[in-house]
């Protein structure tokens, strides 16, 4: 057992270091730094420089585009993308859909989406929740009909997240009715968002932005041959993707970042005031935060190891994905009061591209923090809320 | 010691309350929020119509007397219906400062128009370096002849962008407030939303010159006034936190009633069962320690200084956990814009992170 | 609406005080200063005291030998009782059985069994919990057959404290079997624990004391007279006991009066050492408990207020029972902690009548503060375990 | 980076935890408890005999050249069997000072009848001033002539009662470490039974001579050897929290899957599956924190000192959670003397006060 890194590993890490720091365009990192949201098109850059290298997919198989990494390796990779404050992946191709069309797609499917999907030329969300099926997401009624060799998609998903620039639409569709469990019957459907039929309806959340949205389905024909594995199947692919989902949302990474930022911005005096890392109450609830990361980064590697050891990630990976969002929300919390009276300015045109630092109200970024803690109340809702998780950790960790 | 309401309390209560359940929309208050203002001008007319804008301020004043007990009373009403009527920026705070420390010609320029309905007002608190110490006031003012001129910053002063006029603590051997025309050369506003649908505005003062009559009370001696009124102010944000509260509490409940997720309502899950008991509790708790950090400083009991930061205290822990909470049992539909809870939940957030948040607040419970 | 002290009752609490203070005698002070364990006897000499000075019952009807006093005088006397460290009042005669027995008891029973423990002649415990049935308490086994003018109780009660000293037992017992509901066939009966057929088990907790126990009956035959009201409605008299116990085990002022307890012992420096007190952390902690303690005695006025206004005590005593021993329990965490390694010795003996103190290991009863923790996580178990108090609110408060 | 164990660790952990599996139930934990000693001779005549006595000491020494892992796997089953036996006392505390500080003599004389298991030993930690800071030590070693005099007072010795030898840090001019037999002259000892079962003694040290062959290392030096042993038994105490927390949270599932109230397990209610959630990912964040915590100290990283506080502040708030936990679900079988859960928690308690509480070691992560 060793903490320390090899000489090899060592090297790695300076290597994917100097990757982020040298080939990543000075534009995106600055707007990162500023906390600019960025255009899809940065998004689609960013990815394809990490296609360029190779390093797009770490977790895929070689065959498709993998980097064959260790899990160190893969380790080291998220660390580093985080230290350096990298945009995150746009997780609908790379992470969620592409694991499931290598993993149960045929040839031709593979052959169609995968190179697009790595090669980031498709944007791609997620059709799973309906208005009807939050925590309940086997109760989904959106419907889709064989008709000759087309499906007849009708339906709605709700909080399909950045809709608004997908070309493609993964869903979870029932194509068939009065099954004896209703997990049964459901199918696993890649949909062209240009088909007619399909709209797209904006929600703006209460931090005022807009990510989400309902997608509605009004006889949507969609070919047969975009059915991924068998039909009625869909659950189990779903279910898959799901965990690989939840392991990926501990974010431990970036957490720990975003709470050596908070270190910084504490550190700071404003025009001569004591700083607030003086406030020793406050920078013990940073250390008790930092604390629950370090463990929940060594359960997170314990989790991969057993996985690459030849178990898929279990139930195991619920642990990671409460917990996870549990400290990403600690954090936002700790940011919104750093900022004291400042979180309260609303003033979110001076994190569009081109405002000038100076004019910004607040100090720093401080008048970010309320509304990145709003948006992230998400954390603990989406990819199967935290007491599904809960229920899934009583149930297949504890057999109870 | 009694918990019993007089005749006017209880007509308060019921009135505020009505005005709230009938006249005041989550509807009309996105409308209201979202105008050029950001307040409703119709509405704060009925306030003065209804008497609320007199409230808080002695008969001689042309008010009606109330003191920390019925602005609760209102308060813990306006938190229900989420009123973003400037009601503290413009009542409680700047009417407060002006009753204590104006004298008649100055109350009959400026107190009487707030009280009419006719003047918006802002006092600035908080100053870019000084946190939460509102006494830590580095905005100077100099003396020149027979004129101040006053220079400094002011942050995040609610009402800020609508105010006439602005009350100004600044620092000249002591802390003098001075009543400032929101057009005095001098003075550069920089409004802006908030995030909780309302608006404040940060402040610069440059080379401000102005005679000793905009000066309220005594040169250097105006902190006990500032103190009191940020009392007074605490007192009805913790009153508005709680009802925000309560009507949190009572909407989740409420959507977990009615929610069917796995063939049943949700609220018949035991784990959200028990987590609805902790906000209910926690909002019970905080009403609680309301009534008696209220009626201790209507009373002026030895306790009344500590009883201020332990409600403050209070409302900014238990209103973290039941805001937090109802987002969460409200799933997809608390983090919609459309839907009234996660407006409440912001507020909730804001009142938590003025005054003083909930850990200065215990710090100050341990001097 | 007023928080102060009328002048009236300001005189009415320095009489209790002045009472307290001078007419208990000093071995009970002392004894309660020291940790020293009181022997029944101390208990029944001191409620006698109280009894003599027609304070026994504030809760109970005149009639029966209450106090006819306000709301708010009851509230003085419960705090300067904490105040004054004075010993609490054994619960099963004056709180529990007795209130049942002069709401539903006949008048011959009224006559015969209420003199007694409103002098404290008579010790009391209480027969609810059995091995099967704990929060289940409906479940219960113990059965009661009517055989000419005696029933024949079969069964076994559990965790019944001070059994040991107990002159009788009220039970709760199943007089008829196979009711639609489990809590039909219920009767709350009255039982000498000197009849043939009942025995005492000790039950040793985890502290190391003996407060509980088992107690079995074998054939015990009880006359068919001391069955209080009817026959199968035990359980609602019961449920109307436990709401007593419950608004009863909040037990704001004692836990305030030790946590200022908690404060001196702060300030105490060790051999010259910085008092705890300078630990602000620690501080923050107390003054946390402090101020939800005061939010609960303001919860707890509002809700006897009520019930004075004539609202039966209900669900909401729920909620001062689970918050009240809650806050108990933090409270006794803090002991430990402010121990230090004198939580450690487990040293009984010192805290038994007689021992010098100046051979005590530790700074004054430091090596009380774990034995007490131990035994007072026993206050979130019984009276209805705090997670069936939640229950309770859930369906009778919000309508779940 | 590697989690993988050495075919000689997973023979270690694989023997210790079949030791406590079947060799050592809870029945026999309790009578070894129950005897004059406190603790079991013949069990650990048997530690002696499977060489976990010599595990953390250098090959040189007669020891298995164990370092921190060895200790952590050891000890995380020793937490699983609740075993009462003074392996930390004797062992880590007493023996890690003699390993670390002795000279060939007195290792000769003092190490090598512990590794036999024919010398019991106590290291002194704490003072009744000194709360935590071991280091901050009011006895005092003055020397006169070719003799040392101590005089002090220490606070609850574990195995105290037990021991031949004393360990004892005393102030000369920085600390310097003094191994004195227990039969001294000036040396009383109240020995006393602690809350976990256990034994520990007050030590009073007066005017006790003793030559330098009685000083462990060079006069004054000693700081960075007590250091270094108190290091390791936080690590030794975090891994026995670890091992007790993990077999508390599977107690409770299994308890709570036959333990039926209203016709139903009591597994099967949400709220209580919530919170058994809750331990177990408690417990999990320990172990994973506990690897991190013993690796870094065992490859000696720039992150070692931090990792200490971090473990020890972990399985403190982990542990009060787990155990109070485990009781409240156990209801009243948790709450009885008969039943092994309680003793589980009262260990827990215990390790969470000795060698800094959680709060002390949270502080000591801020410098």
């Amino acid at each position: 057992m060793h903490v320390s890194l090899t000489p090899e590993e060592s090297a790695f890490r300076d290597e994917v270091r100097a990757f982020f720091r040298d080939e990543v365009p000075r534009d995106i990192h600055d707007k990162q730094a500023r906390h600019i949201a960025l255009e899809p098109e940065d998004q689609v850059r960013f990815q394809k420089i990490l296609y360029e290298k190779g390093w797009a997919a770490p977790n895929w198989p070689v065959e498709h585009g993998g980097t064959g990494w260790t899990l160190v390796q893969k380790h080291i990779f998220e660390t580093e993308m985080a230290n350096s404050n990298m945009p995150r992946i746009v997780p609908f191709g790379l992470g969620m859909v592409g694991p499931v069309i290598y993993s149960f797609g045929n040839d031709e499917q593979k052959q169609r989406f995968l190179p697009d999907i790595l090669q980031s030329n498709v944007w791609w969300c997620q059709g799973y929740s309906e208005p009807g099926s939050g925590s309940d997401l086997a109760s989904l009624k959106t419907r889709a009909e064989l008709d000759g060799d087309e499906y007849v998609v009708n339906g709605t998903k709700i909080w399909t997240t950045l809709a608004q620039y997908a070309d493609w639409i993964f869903c979870l569709v029932r194509t068939s009715t009065g099954t004896a469990r209703k997990q049964e019957g459901i199918s696993f459907l890649l949909i062209d968002m240009q088909t007619p039929g399909v709209s797209v309806k904006p929600i703006i959340t209460i931090d005022g932005s807009h990510e989400v949205n309902e997608v509605h389905f009004e006889n949507v024909r969609v070919p047969a041959a975009n059915l991924v594995g068998e039909e009625g199947k869909g659950w189990t692919y779903g279910k898959v993707l799901l965990q690989h989902e939840r392991t990926g949302t501990a974010g431990v990474a970036r957490t720990q970042y975003r709470l050596r930022q908070l270190r910084d911005q504490a550190g700071q005096s404003v025009r001569g005031s004591e700083p607030l890392c003086k406030d020793r109450n406050f920078m013990r609830r940073i250390a008790a935060v930092e604390v629950e990361l370090k463990a929940l980064e060594y359960t997170e590697l314990r989790t991969l190891a057993a996985v690459s050891a030849g178990k898929a990630p279990g139930a195991e990976s619920s642990i990671l994905k409460f917990k996870g969002t549990e400290l990403q929300q600690a954090v936002d919390e700790l940011f919104v009061e750093a900022a004291g009276y400042y979180a309260l300015p609303y003033v979110p045109e001076q994190y569009a591209p081109g405002f000038p630092d100076d004019q910004r109200i607040g100090a720093g970024t401080e008048t970010d923090s309320a509304s990145h803690y709003f948006n992230f109340r998400k954390a603990s809702i989406y990819g199967g809320s935290n007491e599904i998780q809960k229920n899934i950790v009583a149930k297949h960790v504890l057999g109870l | 010691m009694d918990f019993s309401l007089s005749e006017f309390q209880g007509m308060l209560a019921d009135s505020v309350g009505k005005f709230v359940d009938n006249e005041y929309s989550f509807a009309r208050r996105m409308a209201n929020a979202d105008s050029s203002t950001g307040y409703g001008e119709d509405t704060w007319a009925s306030f003065c119509e209804l008497g609320w804008t007199a409230l808080p301020f002695p008969e001689a004043d042309g008010g009606l007397d109330g003191g920390p007990l019925e602005t609760m009373l209102l308060m813990q009403q306006f938190g229900r219906g989420l009123v973003v009527e400037p009601y503290l920026a413009n009542i409680v705070l700047a009417g407060g400062v002006l009753c204590r420390a104006a004298n008649a010609a100055q109350k009959a320029r400026w107190l009487q128009p707030i009280i009419a309905g006719d003047l918006q007002a802002a006092l600035a608190i908080a100053e870019p370096q000084n946190r939460y110490d509102h006494a830590a006031v580095e905005t100077r003012a100099v003396r020149d002849g027979d004129t101040w001129v006053i220079d400094g910053k002011k942050s995040v002063v609610f009402n800020g962008g609508n105010a006439d006029l602005f009350v100004i603590p600044a620092e000249s051997d002591g802390i003098s407030l001075f009543a400032l025309a929101s057009d005095t050369p001098g003075i550069d506003v920089q409004r802006y939303r908030t995030v909780d649908g309302s608006t404040a505005a940060d402040i610069t003062l440059s080379g401000v010159r102005v005679d000793d009559g905009a000066l309220l009370g005594a040169a250097g001696e105006g902190l006990a006034t500032f103190d009191a009124v940020i009392d007074d102010a605490i007192l009805a944000v913790a009153a508005e936190a709680v009802g925000i509260m309560q009507a949190l509490t009572d909407k989740t409940v409420e959507y977990c009633k009615n929610r069917v997720q796995f063939g049943v309502p949700i609220g018949s899950f035991q784990a959200l069962q028990h987590r609805m008991v902790d906000m209910l509790t926690a909002s019970e708790q905080s009403y609680s320690l309301l009534l008696w950090a209220t009626m201790a400083c209507a009373d002026r009991t030895d306790e009344a200084k500590r009883a201020v930061s332990a409600i403050k205290y209070q409302v900014g822990t238990a209103g973290k956990l039941v805001g937090q909470e109802a987002i969460q049992l409200h799933g997809g539909m608390g983090m919609s814009w459309e839907v009234d809870v996660g407006h409440y939940f912001k507020r909730l957030t804001v009142i938590g992170q003025i005054l003083g948040n909930a850990d200065w607040h215990l710090d100050r419970l341990l001097d």
